[in-house]
C-alpha cells in the first residue's frame, strides 16, 4: 500500500463527564486499548455542562470533529444532567445538519465508567469517519469570503 | 379602528389605570410607522396611528418602560401577545404595571414591500376584503394581500390573544399555519444544497445586529457577544467564522423560547430568512419533544427545561436518511 | 474426498459453540434423541473439539427434524440445530449432484406443499 | 500573569517508554507564563512531591501543571502537595498523559505530541484558575434504610448499636423479608424463623430504630449529609397505635378468598390481615382492593369485633417529610417470572412449584402446615424432580445472565430435608454444575449425595408435560450416561433465577446511584468499596447488589452499617468548592437556571442596585446556594446571558483548553 505523504491527521474534541465517559476514557487506557492520538478529551463534570457555544468554539479554531460522552441516560452522577445535555445536543446537531454542515462531524456517545472498550471502539470509529470526511471547511465557509 | 384605541386609550390615561401609552406614530412618510410613547390625550391626538403599516411588535419595549413609574398601556396584536407570555414567564416585564389592550389584526404590510411591487408615493393605506387600498400621490392603488403581506403574516400561526386585560374588537382562532413549509423544504435538500442555500443567506449578513435588538426573546442584560468575559465577545466579526457562530448561538439561545413573531426577518436590511433558524428548532421541538408554542401560556417549561427520559437520541439527526 | 474442516462447519452454521455451557437442555427436549446415535449436545461438543468424522458419517445428521426445539430452549442461545445442519450441508456439498432436478420443480409445485419443503428436498434426497 | 511550574511524571516506564519525558518538559517551558519546567520518575513519591514543593517556594508558583496519571487517581494528591507549600490547592491542574496518552499510543512519537499538547491544554486552563476554598456542610446524625429484609435490619441494628437514629421504610405490613418465607437456613439447618424473628424484635424494641412499615419512598432530594426524603405512609386503615394485634378482626373478616401473599397465594386469607403471626409491627391491615366497606361501604365487621378501635375506614395515605445524613438500599430480590419458561409447565400444573413455594410447603407455618403434600391432590409425593438453573445463566433473553448464587446450595438443602423426613421418596436434582464455595457449604451439598442419597444427574430438564394419570413426565438428559430419561415425577420444583426487586430502579433514580443492566445498583468499586454507591452517602445492603445468601447478606449489612457510622460520627463534610456561581449584573432573572437545577440550590431575590446612569433599579437575581450546589453546570448552559458560570471549569477555562487542543 502506497503511504500518503500529506496523510490528513483529524483534529477531535471529546467532552467527557467526570463520573462516567472520563473513567471510562481511562479504563480504555488501563487496558490499553488503542485509539489514535488525534481524540484529545476535555474533562468537564457533566454532559450538561457542555455548552454549545464549546463545540462551535473548536470547529472555530480547527476541529473537525467534537464528540460528547455522558453516562447513560438514567445513570447520571447529578441525576438529569445528561437529559438537558441531550435535548441541547439534538436540537444543536440539527440545526448544523440544517445548515448544511456534515452531521457525521458531531456525535453524542453514552460511555460508562465500565465501557472503556466501547469508548476505544467509539474513538476509533468517529476518527475514521471524520478522516474520510477531510477537513472541516464548510461551518467556516458558510459565508463566502470576501475576495 | 385608529379611533376606537384613541378614545380608549383617553379614557384610561383620565381615569388614571395609566399614565403613558406606548403605541405607533406617524413618521415623515405614511409607512414608516415608528414606536412611541404618548403621555397624553393631547400627544395621542397628535401622532398616534393603527393602520396596515403597524407592524412593530411593542413586547420588548415593555422590558424597560414596566419599570418605570407607573402604568403604562400597550397595544398587542394576536402575535405579541405570545412574545408578552414568554417575557412575563421568564420575569422579564413586571406584568402588574401594564395594561395589555388586544388589538385585532390582518396582516402587516411595510412600505419597503409595496415600493418592491411598483406602488410609490404612498400616502396611506386601508384594507378592503383580502386586499390593501393604497393611497398614492399617484392615485388610489389596490394590491391583494396576498402580494404584500410579509411571509410572516400569510403564515400566521394564530389571531387568538393570549393575553390581555381587555380586548378591542374580536378575538380570533389559532389557525392553521403551513409555516413550516419551507423549512421542510431544505430539510428534503442534500446537504450541498443546503449548505449552498445558506451560504447565499448569511453571506449578506452585515453584523448590523438589528435582528438581536428587535428580537423579543434577546432581553438579556448583557449579550454574550457584547460580554467581553463571555469569551465569545465580538464586537466586529474578525473572520467569517464568528458571523455563523452569531446567527448558531442567537438561534439556540432563544431555542424554546422564540415564539416565532418574525421580527427578526422583518428588520433585516439584507432580508436574510432568519426565521427559519427559529422555525427549524420549533419543528425539531414540535416532532422530538411535542407540540409546544412559546408564550401560549405563562407556565409551562421551555422544552431546553425540562425533559423526559424516553428522549430521542441525539443520533435521530443522522438517522432520518438523506444526507 | 476433502476434509470438512471445523471453521467450514462454524462458518456455515453461523454458531459460536464456545457459547455453551454443556447443560444438555438440548437434548433433554430432543424428539429425536433415541434415534440419533450423536445427540445435539454432543454436536455442539464433538464441533468444538474438532472430532468431525464419526458426526460426517453418522446417520443421526439425518434424524434431527429441524424442528429447533433445541435452538428454542437453549439458555445460552447456542442453536445446536444449525450445528446439525451444518454438519449435514458439508455432506451434502460433497456428495454432488442432487437427487432431484431444478427443472423438475414446476410440475412438484402444488399449493399445499411449502416451497421450504422442496429447498430442503434438494438437501435430503441426494442420489 | 501566573507563574506556572510544570512536572511531567514518567510513572517508572509507564508514561516514559512512549511519552519522551525530556521532549515534553522541555517543549512546555516555552509556554506562556511557564517559569520552571521539569520531569521526574516518580510526582507522586515522596521525593516528587518534595520537587514540587520545593520548586513552588523557590520559583514563586502560582499555579502548577501535573503531566501525570489520570486526574482521577491523584489530583486529591497534588493537591494536598502545592496546599503544603502554601499555594490554593486549586491552583494544580494534571495532563492525563498516561491513561489518555502514553497507555494507548505504541509510537514513541505520536504520544509525546499528544503529550505536549495535552500539557499545554492544562496550561491554558490554569492560566485562569482562581484560588477555591471549600465550604462546609452540617450532617444530619440519622439514617434512612430502604427495605426491612435480613439486610436492612442487620443495617439498622448495626448503626443503631453505634448511638445513631436510623429509619426503616419497608413496603410490606411487616418487617423481616423473604427470610420470613423460608422454612430451614444453610448449611447449619437453623429454623429462619428462630433466628430472624428476635431480630425484627429487636428493631422493634431498639428506641433508635423507627420502622415505616406498609410505606414507601416517593422523592430524594439533596446531598451526603443533607438529604430530605419523603415516605409515603399507605393507608392501612388501621390505627397502628391502638390496634393490639389480638386478631380477631382477621377472623371475623366475612372475606375469606384473599389470595395469601405471604404463602404465595397457595391458601387464602382474609381482607384485613396480619401477614404472619410474629409480624413487626404486629398490626391488622386492610387490603382496600378486597374489602367491602371500602369497595361499596357495606360491612363494617372488623370495626364492630375490634376491641381497641383501631379500625379507621377514612385513613389516607400519608406524606411525611425527614432529612438524613446517610441513606442504605437494601431493597433485596424476587424469584423472576416464569411466563418465558412454559416447557416446564409451571402454568398448566399445580404440582409444578418454585423453590420458594416449596418452602412454604415444608413450613410448619406454611399451607399445608409443614406437611410435603402435591398442592393439586394433597398426596405425599413419591418422586420429586428439582430443576436447577431455571432462567439463571441464560444469554437468550429469557432469564438472567447471571448465576444467582443461592439455589444450589438451597436445593441441596430441599432434597436432603426431603428424604429426612420421607425417606420413602425419590428425589432427583438435575444440575449444569453444583456450585458451593462457601464455608461448610461443599460438606453440606456431599452429604445431601452420600448420606441421604439425593440423585444428582448432570444435565437439564428439556420438558416436562402432565400426564392424564396426575403424574408429570420429566423428560430430561443425563448427560454422564449420554442418555435422554424421562422420569414419572410427582412434584417438579423449579429454582427460579433471583432478580432485583422492581422498585429498586425507580429508587436508583431517585437516588442518583447507578445500575447494572440487570438492574443490581453498582458499587462505587466492585473491589475496594463494595458497600458503597458512587453516589456519596448512598450505601448498599444485600442481595440489591447482586445475589447473595444468607450469611453474605447478613456480613454485607454490617459493612454497609460501619460506612454509614463513619458518615455519620463526622460532625462536618467538606464541600466540593467547584460550584456555580451568578454575576448578578448579568443576569436575567428568567428563572431558567432555576429550572434545571437538580438540587434546588438556586433561589431567586429582589435586589436593589446602582445602575451606570446612577440611578437605582430593583432587580430579580438569581443566587446559588454553595453548600447545596453539586457543581454538574446544567444551570450555565440553561444560562442565556451568560451569568451563570462554573467555578473550577469556567466558559473561559474550558475554551482555552479548547483553543490549546485545536491550534
Amino acid at each position: 500500500m502506497q503511504v500518503n505523504e500529506k496523510e490528513f491527521k483529524p483534529t477531535i474534541v471529546a467532552f467527557c463527564c467526570n463520573w462516567c465517559s472520563y473513567a471510562g476514557a481511562d479504563l480504555a487506557g488501563t487496558n490499553r486499548l488503542n485509539y489514535p492520538a488525534d481524540v484529545k478529551i476535555i474533562r468537564v463534570p457533566c454532559s450538561c455542562r457542555v455548552n454549545p457555544m464549546f463545540i462551535l468554539r473548536a470547529f472555530q479554531r480547527g476541529a473537525d470533529g467534537v464528540i460528547m460522552c455522558g453516562c447513560h441516560p438514567g445513570d447520571c452522577h447529578y441525576t438529569t444532567g445528561n437529559y438537558y445535555a441531550r435535548r441541547r445536543m439534538t436540537l444543536l446537531f440539527s440545526m448544523l445538519d440544517y445548515l448544511g454542515i456534515e452531521r457525521e462531524r458531531t456525535r453524542v456517545e453514552w460511555v460508562s465508567a465500565a465501557e472503556g472498550a466501547k469508548f476505544a471502539a467509539t474513538m476509533n470509529e468517529f476518527v475514521e469517519t471524520v478522516t474520510k470526511l477531510g477537513e472541516n471547511k464548510r461551518l467556516e465557509d458558510l459565508r463566502c469570503k470576501e475576495k | 379602528m385608529q379611533g376606537k384605541m384613541i378614545a380608549r386609550a383617553k379614557e384610561l390615561l383620565q381615569n388614571g389605570t395609566v399614565n403613558r401609552v406606548i403605541g405607533w406614530k406617524a413618521g415623515d412618510f405614511a409607512y414608516d410607522i415608528t414606536p412611541a410613547v404618548f403621555n397624553s390625550a393631547e400627544e395621542l391626538d397628535a401622532g398616534f396611528v393603527y393602520n396596515d403599516f403597524c407592524g412593530a411588535n411593542f413586547s420588548k419595549y415593555l422590558v424597560k418602560e414596566s419599570r418605570k413609574e407607573g402604568k403604562i398601556l400597550v397595544f398587542l396584536k394576536p402575535c405579541d401577545t405570545y412574545s408578552f407570555n414568554q417575557l412575563t414567564k421568564e420575569h422579564r416585564i413586571i406584568r402588574d404595571n401594564i395594561y395589555v389592550v388586544g388589538v385585532p389584526c390582518d396582516g402587516k404590510t411595510d412600505g419597503e414591500t409595496l415600493k418592491l411591487k411598483g406602488i410609490t408615493g404612498i400616502t396611506g393605506i386601508k384594507t378592503e376584503g383580502d386586499s390593501f387600498v393604497v393611497d398614492t400621490l399617484y392615485g388610489e392603488k389596490t394590491i391583494a394581500k396576498a402580494d404584500a403581506l410579509p411571509e410572516r403574516c400569510l403564515s400566521c400561526k394564530s389571531k387568538k390573544h393570549v393575553a390581555y386585560d381587555e380586548l378591542l374588537g374580536e378575538d380570533g382562532e389559532v389557525c392553521e399555519s403551513n409555516r413550516f413549509d419551507m423549512v421542510e423544504k431544505l430539510e428534503a435538500m442534500s446537504s450541498e444544497e443546503r449548505f449552498n442555500f445558506w451560504r447565499g443567506e448569511l453571506s449578506r449578513c452585515i453584523r448590523c445586529n438589528a435582528c438581536r435588538n428587535v428580537c423579543p426573546a434577546c432581553t438579556c442584560e448583557r449579550c454574550v457577544f457584547d460580554n467581553d468575559n463571555s469569551g465569545i465577545a465580538q464586537k466586529a466579526a474578525a473572520d467569517s467564522f464568528e458571523e455563523n457562530m452569531f446567527h448558531i448561538i442567537r438561534a439556540f439561545h432563544v431555542a424554546g423560547r422564540c415564539t416565532d413573531c418574525g421580527e427578526c426577518s422583518r428588520v433585516c436590511p439584507q432580508n436574510i430568512p432568519l426565521h427559519l433558524l427559529n422555525r427549524k428548532f420549533i419543528k425539531d421541538i414540535n416532532e422530538f419533544y411535542g407540540e409546544f408554542q412559546a408564550g401560549e401560556d405563562t407556565e409551562t417549561r421551555a422544552p431546553l427545561n425540562i425533559f423526559d427520559t424516553e428522549d430521542v437520541e441525539p443520533s435521530v439527526v443522522y438517522e432520518k436518511g438523506g444526507n | 474426498m476433502s476434509k470438512v474442516t471445523k471453521e467450514q462447519v462454524l462458518r456455515s452454521s453461523g454458531v459460536n459453540v464456545l457459547k455453551c455451557m454443556r447443560c444438555g437442555k438440548c437434548s433433554a427436549t430432543c424428539p429425536s434423541y433415541d434415534e440419533m446415535e450423536y445427540h445435539p449436545h454432543q454436536f455442539v461438543y464433538m464441533v468444538e473439539k474438532g472430532d468431525l468424522e464419526p458426526l460426517l458419517n453418522s446417520d443421526s445428521i439425518y434424524k434431527c427434524l429441524s424442528c429447533y426445539a433445541c435452538v428454542e430452549r437453549c439458555p445460552r442461545g447456542v442453536e445446536p440445530a444449525k450445528v446439525v445442519e451444518g454438519i449435514r450441508n458439508a455432506v451434502l456439498r460433497q456428495s454432488g449432484m442432487n437427487h432431484i432436478k431444478a427443472e423438475n420443480i414446476p410440475e412438484m409445485l402444488d399449493e399445499d406443499l411449502p416451497q421450504q419443503a422442496i429447498v430442503s428436498a434438494f438437501r435430503k434426497y441426494k442420489r | 500573569m501566573q507563574r506556572i511550574g510544570v512536572f511531567v511524571c514518567w510513572c517508572g516506564s509507564n508514561i516514559a517508554a512512549t511519552v519522551d519525558v525530556e521532549a515534553v518538559s522541555e517543549a512546555l517551558k516555552s509556554e506562556p507564563g511557564v517559569v520552571f519546567s521539569t520531569n521526574y520518575q516518580y510526582m507522586c513519591s515522596e521525593a516528587g512531591q518534595n520537587m514540587i514543593k520545593d520548586a513552588i517556594k523557590e520559583h514563586n508558583l502560582t499555579g502548577v501543571v501535573i503531566c501525570s496519571c489520570s486526574p482521577r487517581m491523584h489530583e486529591a494528591t497534588f493537591r494536598k502537595t502545592v496546599q503544603g507549600a502554601g499555594l490554593n490547592p486549586y491552583m494544580v491542574e494534571i495532563a492525563n498523559i498516561r491513561e489518555q496518552c502514553s497507555w494507548i499510543h505504541k509510537d514513541k512519537q505520536t504520544g509525546t505530541e499528544k503529550a505536549i499538547i495535552l500539557g499545554k491544554a492544562a496550561i491554558a486552563k490554569v492560566h485562569l484558575n482562581a484560588p477555591l476554598t471549600a465550604g462546609e456542610s452540617p450532617v444530619v446524625k440519622r439514617a434512612l434504610v430502604i427495605g426491612g429484609g435480613i439486610a436492612g435490619i442487620q443495617t439498622a441494628l448495626d448503626i443503631a448499636e453505634a448511638g445513631f437514629d436510623v429509619d426503616i421504610v419497608e413496603t410490606k405490613p411487616t418487617i423481616g423479608g423473604k427470610m420470613t418465607q423460608i422454612d430451614k437456613t444453610f448449611p447449619t439447618l437453623d429454623c429462619a424463623a428462630c433466628i430472624l424473628t428476635p431480630k425484627m424484635v429487636d428493631c422493634a424494641q431498639n428506641e433508635k430504630i423507627h420502622i415505616y412499615s406498609y410505606s414507601e419512598v416517593t422523592a430524594v432530594k439533596g446531598f451526603v449529609g443533607n438529604f430530605t426524603v419523603s415516605i409515603k405512609k399507605k393507608a392501612r386503615y388501621v390505627d397502628t397505635t391502638k390496634c393490639t394485634g389480638c386478631g380477631v378482626c382477621t377472623e371475623k373478616c366475612p372475606v375469606k378468598n384473599v389470595p395469601n401473599e405471604f404463602n404465595l397465594g397457595m391458601n387464602n386469607r382474609r381482607a384485613i390481615y396480619i401477614p404472619f403471626a410474629q409480624a413487626v409491627p404486629k398490626v391488622a391491615t386492610i387490603d382496600a382492593d378486597y374489602c367491602n366497606m371500602l369497595k361499596n361501604g357495606k360491612c363494617g365487621v372488623c370495626s364492630k369485633v375490634c376491641t381497641a378501635g383501631a379500625i379507621d375506614y377514612k385513613q389516607q395515605d400519608e406524606i411525611i417529610e425527614e432529612r438524613y445524613g446517610a441513606i442504605v438500599a437494601a431493597t433485596g430480590f424476587n424469584p423472576i417470572k416464569l411466563d418465558n419458561f412454559d416447557e416446564f409447565a409451571y402454568s398448566q400444573s399445580k404440582d409444578v412449584i418454585t423453590s420458594l413455594e416449596f418452602e412454604r410447603l415444608t413450613n410448619a407455618a406454611g399451607p399445608t402446615s409443614g406437611q410435603l403434600l402435591r398442592p393439586s391432590d394433597g398426596k405425599h409425593p413419591h418422586t420429586i424432580v428439582f430443576v436447577q438453573c431455571v432462567g439463571s445463566r441464560d444469554t437468550s433473553g429469557c432469564g438472567k445472565p447471571y448465576c444467582s448464587k443461592i439455589c444450589c446450595m438451597y436445593t441441596a438443602k430441599h432434597a436432603m430435608l426431603t428424604r429426612e423426613k420421607y425417606p420413602d421418596t425419590d428425589v432427583y436434582v438435575f444440575y449444569i454444575d453444583v456450585r458451593t464455595p462457601g464455608k461448610n457449604f461443599d460438606e453440606f451439598y456431599r452429604r445431601a449425595v452420600e448420606d441421604y442419597n439425593v440423585h444428582y444427574i448432570k444435565g437439564m430438564v428439556g420438558k416436562v408435560a402432565p400426564r392424564a394419570d396426575g403424574t408429570l413426565d420429566v423428560q430430561a438428559s443425563d448427560l454422564i450416561s449420554n442418555e435422554q430419561l424421562h422420569i414419572s415425577a410427582d412434584l417438579v420444583v423449579l429454582a427460579a433465577a433471583i432478580e432485583p426487586d422492581k422498585s429498586a430502579r425507580p429508587l436508583a433514580t431517585m437516588l442518583t446511584a447507578s445500575m447494572d443492566t440487570n438492574d443490581f445498583f453498582t458499587e462505587a468499586h466492585a473491589k475496594l468499596r463494595p458497600v458503597e454507591s458512587p453516589t456519596a452517602g448512598v450505601f448498599l445492603s444485600g442481595t440489591c447488589q447482586g445475589p447473595k445468601d444468607i450469611p453474605e447478606t447478613v456480613s454485607q449489612a454490617s459493612a454497609a452499617a460501619a460506612k454509614v457510622i463513619g458518615l455519620l460520627c463526622k460532625d462536618k463534610l467538606t464541600c466540593n468548592p467547584c460550584v456555580a456561581h451568578s454575576d448578578e449584573m448579568l443576569c436575567n432573572g428568567c428563572s431558567s437556571c432555576e429550572k434545571v437545577c437538580p438540587y434546588g440550590a438556586i433561589t431567586y431575590s429582589d435586589k436593589e442596585f446602582r445602575m451606570p446612569d446612577r440611578t437605582t433599579a430593583i432587580r430579580r437575581v438569581a443566587a446559588v446556594n454553595e453548600a447545596v450546589c453539586q457543581g454538574c453546570g446544567a444551570c450555565t448552559v440553561a444560562c442565556p446571558s451568560g451569568a451563570m458560570d462554573l467555578k473550577g471549569f469556567s466558559n473561559k477555562q474550558i475554551m482555552a483548553e479548547v483553543d490549546a487542543i485545536c491550534k
